[in-house]
């Protein structure tokens, strides 16, 4: 298989198939980690439990919702709750392993802007739709995964307005501030894979997606890239990832 | 008890320039045709409020209809952008909006405390982000067991909720099944409430999953048939997503907008 | 995910010397059959939770096994006093027992809070009442937005709670209908969690007012039919109103309590 | 009909149930309130709504529940609910017109004891079943109804142990704690009436069931009685509230 047999989004959408495994309660936001998260429960990770904000608790679609409430996440659940419910009951007490967010802009220490482009909130060059249930989710499942196509305006030095909280500054700075979970400990682009550097915490290249080079993604990153001292290359899409990620997509 | 009313009847009664109005649905169940009414009615300095205002907000609040909205998420889900609520927020088009902005969580415990008769909530919540900077309706608050700081928020106590419910009896007890976000909050915490509803039936059968208002705890009931439309209602209707597609380009140019206003003011807007 | 287990190694696994135990079930689906495994095992200190300690409680005092009591009423519903609970408050017998007591909106909403990993909930409640005087787990809050002042209540995370349910499938999964009291609370707020069933079946059929509790949510599920008895299970058994009746005097009397202890040790005592 | 035609105990669920009209929304407890508002929904007030603390909204049973969790009153209301919801979304906002309690003490202010008889809490003379629900359905419902068994040693000057707080000490100390109800408005004994006076708050006699004396009523008081300028005579219960009553008790 070669490079123009899949897009650079189908990568990225594998790739963060591939870091859910079975058995993992996942907190799914709509977009980039939904196409993410019903691709694992469909491939290698079939006991994945999907969780979405409004209310439903291990849904089981055979194709990708169309939005946060499309009926088939509440038709296969095993059960199916009110909004406060899934936030008091069930994220904000720690329960889920993994929340799975998307990002208008992310920074160097994995903040997550979904608020407002610009320095000024009320004058902004551009409103974005706000909060949703990202700040919470960042802040109390174990770990959170973050899948965002990657450029210069989207990955930059210090996000514009903190809307999920992933390092802060780094250094610990999230441990200081008693946030339960670990917050971002993986962030999977179009280009590649990063991680927090586990002192400075911050974003670390320690992989790059088949045919992208480092010098690739450092052109698309607002910050002066640390990378890895052994990048991996991210093995390219199966044909199976890809058959059944364009079913699901077809589907819907 | 709930009495039954017309829709428009039902917001001439109830909804009143400058109120604080929710229309809850959280996807599913949106109360669009009610929405739509409002606009015809001609409501003004409205403060809306919704965890997720979508198209039916970007409506209301590009015909002039609302001064403020408090919420958590605005979008077109699976489209895009509020062109509306963007041009009323960045260019104050047709007339300035303020805004107060939650996280979903943060929304939802506002109405949990407004339908328990308190005046706030405690979450675990906004720690770290610039939310509590922008937002004056978040605040610490200290354990008084454990000395831990927490979040609090304020109740939500709207002057009237709107949402739309699968059906109702004759005597205005309200069934709702599937994807039920809110909106029992809603209605709780407000001080009056509208719910439209697909049909009115004699009897209210059992449905798994289904949650029950009793007529006491609701003002009034409109029979509105694809109320939510282009939501869906579970059992009912199928969401029309070409329709969110579609509102994309409408939403984008005050033209094309102010032209689907005049259809809907008039009566014209075709519901399907 | 859940196991499937026998009630005996549930017990064995779960429940500890010294535990904070809660067996919840408001007067329907009252986990009474796990309670006699504890007295069977001898579980010692134990610190019981329960918001309507009801026979199967006097049961466990009067055996011995605890040593506190969080409670908000204690009796034999349509009966009257729980003997034995009435013996150990009274005369320390067979060992004292310490009281920490409440109304059941503070026990519900500590149970809440526990559920939402929040230290403490807030409510209205017991303004003006002697509770506060002898309770220590009831403080004054200040509202942040109003300055009102209401009441605090801390959070109850037991080591382990217990309740009944109608059925789960092989995975694990509960699903329980009817009056559902404050179960769900109770499992989500405990540590570990146990959960005896009438019956495990292949597939959970939607039952109207059923409510699941996801297998992953749960730590054992142990198939116990009739484990509810005295109480009853909606759609399974009614409850044995003469059973309640009969308490009465076994736990008025040191001697025929006794008596009924031995035979529950041993095995013997008829379950319906 | 004769005074042997009904007992006390009759007399007093005939009056307790005509204190409630239709329409109302009642939270009921179970015993003595449970028994009178189950009276009137078959009798006067069939539009009665009945609550009951395990969570039932809008009761309909054919017969006495057993207890506050018979199935019966599940099986009949128009929605069933969690505990936590019944207290928090429909008792504590002040849904509620009519909370209907009994007492194991009264005294001269409305005060209920459910808790402990004796001066001392760590070591009582006798251990009651303690709170339930009643602090704040009295508390929160609009106003509250006390039906109970009358004798010196139920009906005190002031209670051992205040579990539910009527009017504190009298004069307006419950508007100045707060409370958003009135509070104790009726008390309907085997004996007869009591309405506290609008300023002290002090329970005053206005009525006595058929054959009873006020000398009788006073001897079953533990306080200094007042009495009303008029004190009415119940009028009787009619054949047909009996014998719906007996019917009602027979069933279960």
């Amino acid at each position: 298989m070669t490079a123009h047999d899949y897009t650079a989004d189908e990568m990225m959408s594998v790739a963060a198939a591939r870091a859910l495994s079975g058995g993992q309660r996942c907190f799914v936001g709509i977009g980039l980690p939904s196409t993410a998260a019903n691709l694992a429960r469909r491939t290698h990770a079939p006991d994945l439990v999907l969780i979405y904000e409004s209310g439903t608790l291990g849904s089981k679609p055979d194709r990708l919702p169309a939005s946060i409430g499309d009926g088939i996440l509440a038709e296969t659940a095993d059960a199916v709750i009110s909004v406060p419910e899934v936030f008091n009951y069930w994220l904000q007490p720690g329960r889920i392993d993994v929340g799975f967010l998307g990002a208008a802009q992310l920074d160097k220490f994995g903040n997550i802007n979904t608020t407002v482009i610009g320095d000024d909130y009320a004058n902004p060059k551009v409103r974005l739709p706000g909060a949703g249930g990202a700040p919470e989710i960042a802040a109390n499942c174990h770990e959170v995964y973050v899948v965002v196509r990657q450029s210069k305006r989207s990955f930059v030095d210090q996000v514009d307005f903190v809307t999920s909280f992933g390092h802060g500054r780094g250094n610990g700075e999230r441990d200081r501030l008693g946030l339960r979970g670990a917050g971002p400990t993986l962030v999977i682009t179009d280009l590649g894979v990063f991680r927090p550097d586990p002192d400075s915490h911050e974003l670390v290249l320690t992989g790059v997606h088949p045919g992208v080079t480092v010098e690739q993604v450092r052109e698309a990153t607002g910050w002066e890239l640390r990378v890895a001292d052994d990048v991996a290359t991210t093995p390219a899409p199966t044909s199976d990832e890809l058959a059944v990620l364009r079913a699901l997509k077809e589907a819907s | 008890m709930a009495d039954l009313a017309s829709l428009s009847d039902a917001i001439a009664e109830l909804v009143h320039d400058g109120d604080v109005v929710a229309l809850e649905g959280f996807t599913h169940l949106i109360p669009v045709a009610a929405g739509h009414e409002i606009i015809r009615q001609g409501r003004r300095d409205l403060t809306l409020v919704r965890m997720t205002p979508d198209i039916v907000y970007d409506q209301l609040i590009g015909a002039g209809c609302a001064r403020k909205l408090i919420f958590s998420w605005g979008g077109n889900p699976g489209v895009g952008s509020l062109h509306r609520f963007r041009d009323a927020v960045q260019h104050g088009w047709p007339v300035p909006l303020e805004i107060e902005e939650h996280s979903h969580a943060g929304m939802a415990n506002r109405y949990v405390a407004g339908a328990s008769g308190l005046p706030f909530a405690v979450l675990r919540g906004y720690l770290g982000t610039d939310l509590p900077n922008v937002t004056d309706t978040i605040k610490p608050i200290t354990c008084p067991f454990t000395g831990e700081t927490l979040t609090a928020v304020p109740a939500i106590n709207p002057d009237v909720a709107i949402v739309h419910a699968q059906r109702a009896d004759r005597a205005g007890n309200v069934q709702m099944w599937g994807l039920v976000g809110v909106q029992k909050e809603a209605v709780l915490a407000a001080r009056g409430s509208l719910v439209t509803v697909e049909e009115v039936v004699d009897e209210l059968e059992p449905v798994p999953g289904g949650m029950v208002l009793p007529s006491w705890a609701v003002d009034l009931v409109a029979e509105v048939p694809g109320g939510a439309h282009p939501s869906y209602a579970q059992g009912y209707s199928e969401r029309d997503n070409a329709y969110y597609a579609a509102w994309d380009p409408i939403s984008r140019d005050r033209g094309e907008f102010e032209r689907w206003v005049e259809r809907v003011r008039s009566g014209d807007e075709v519901r399907t």
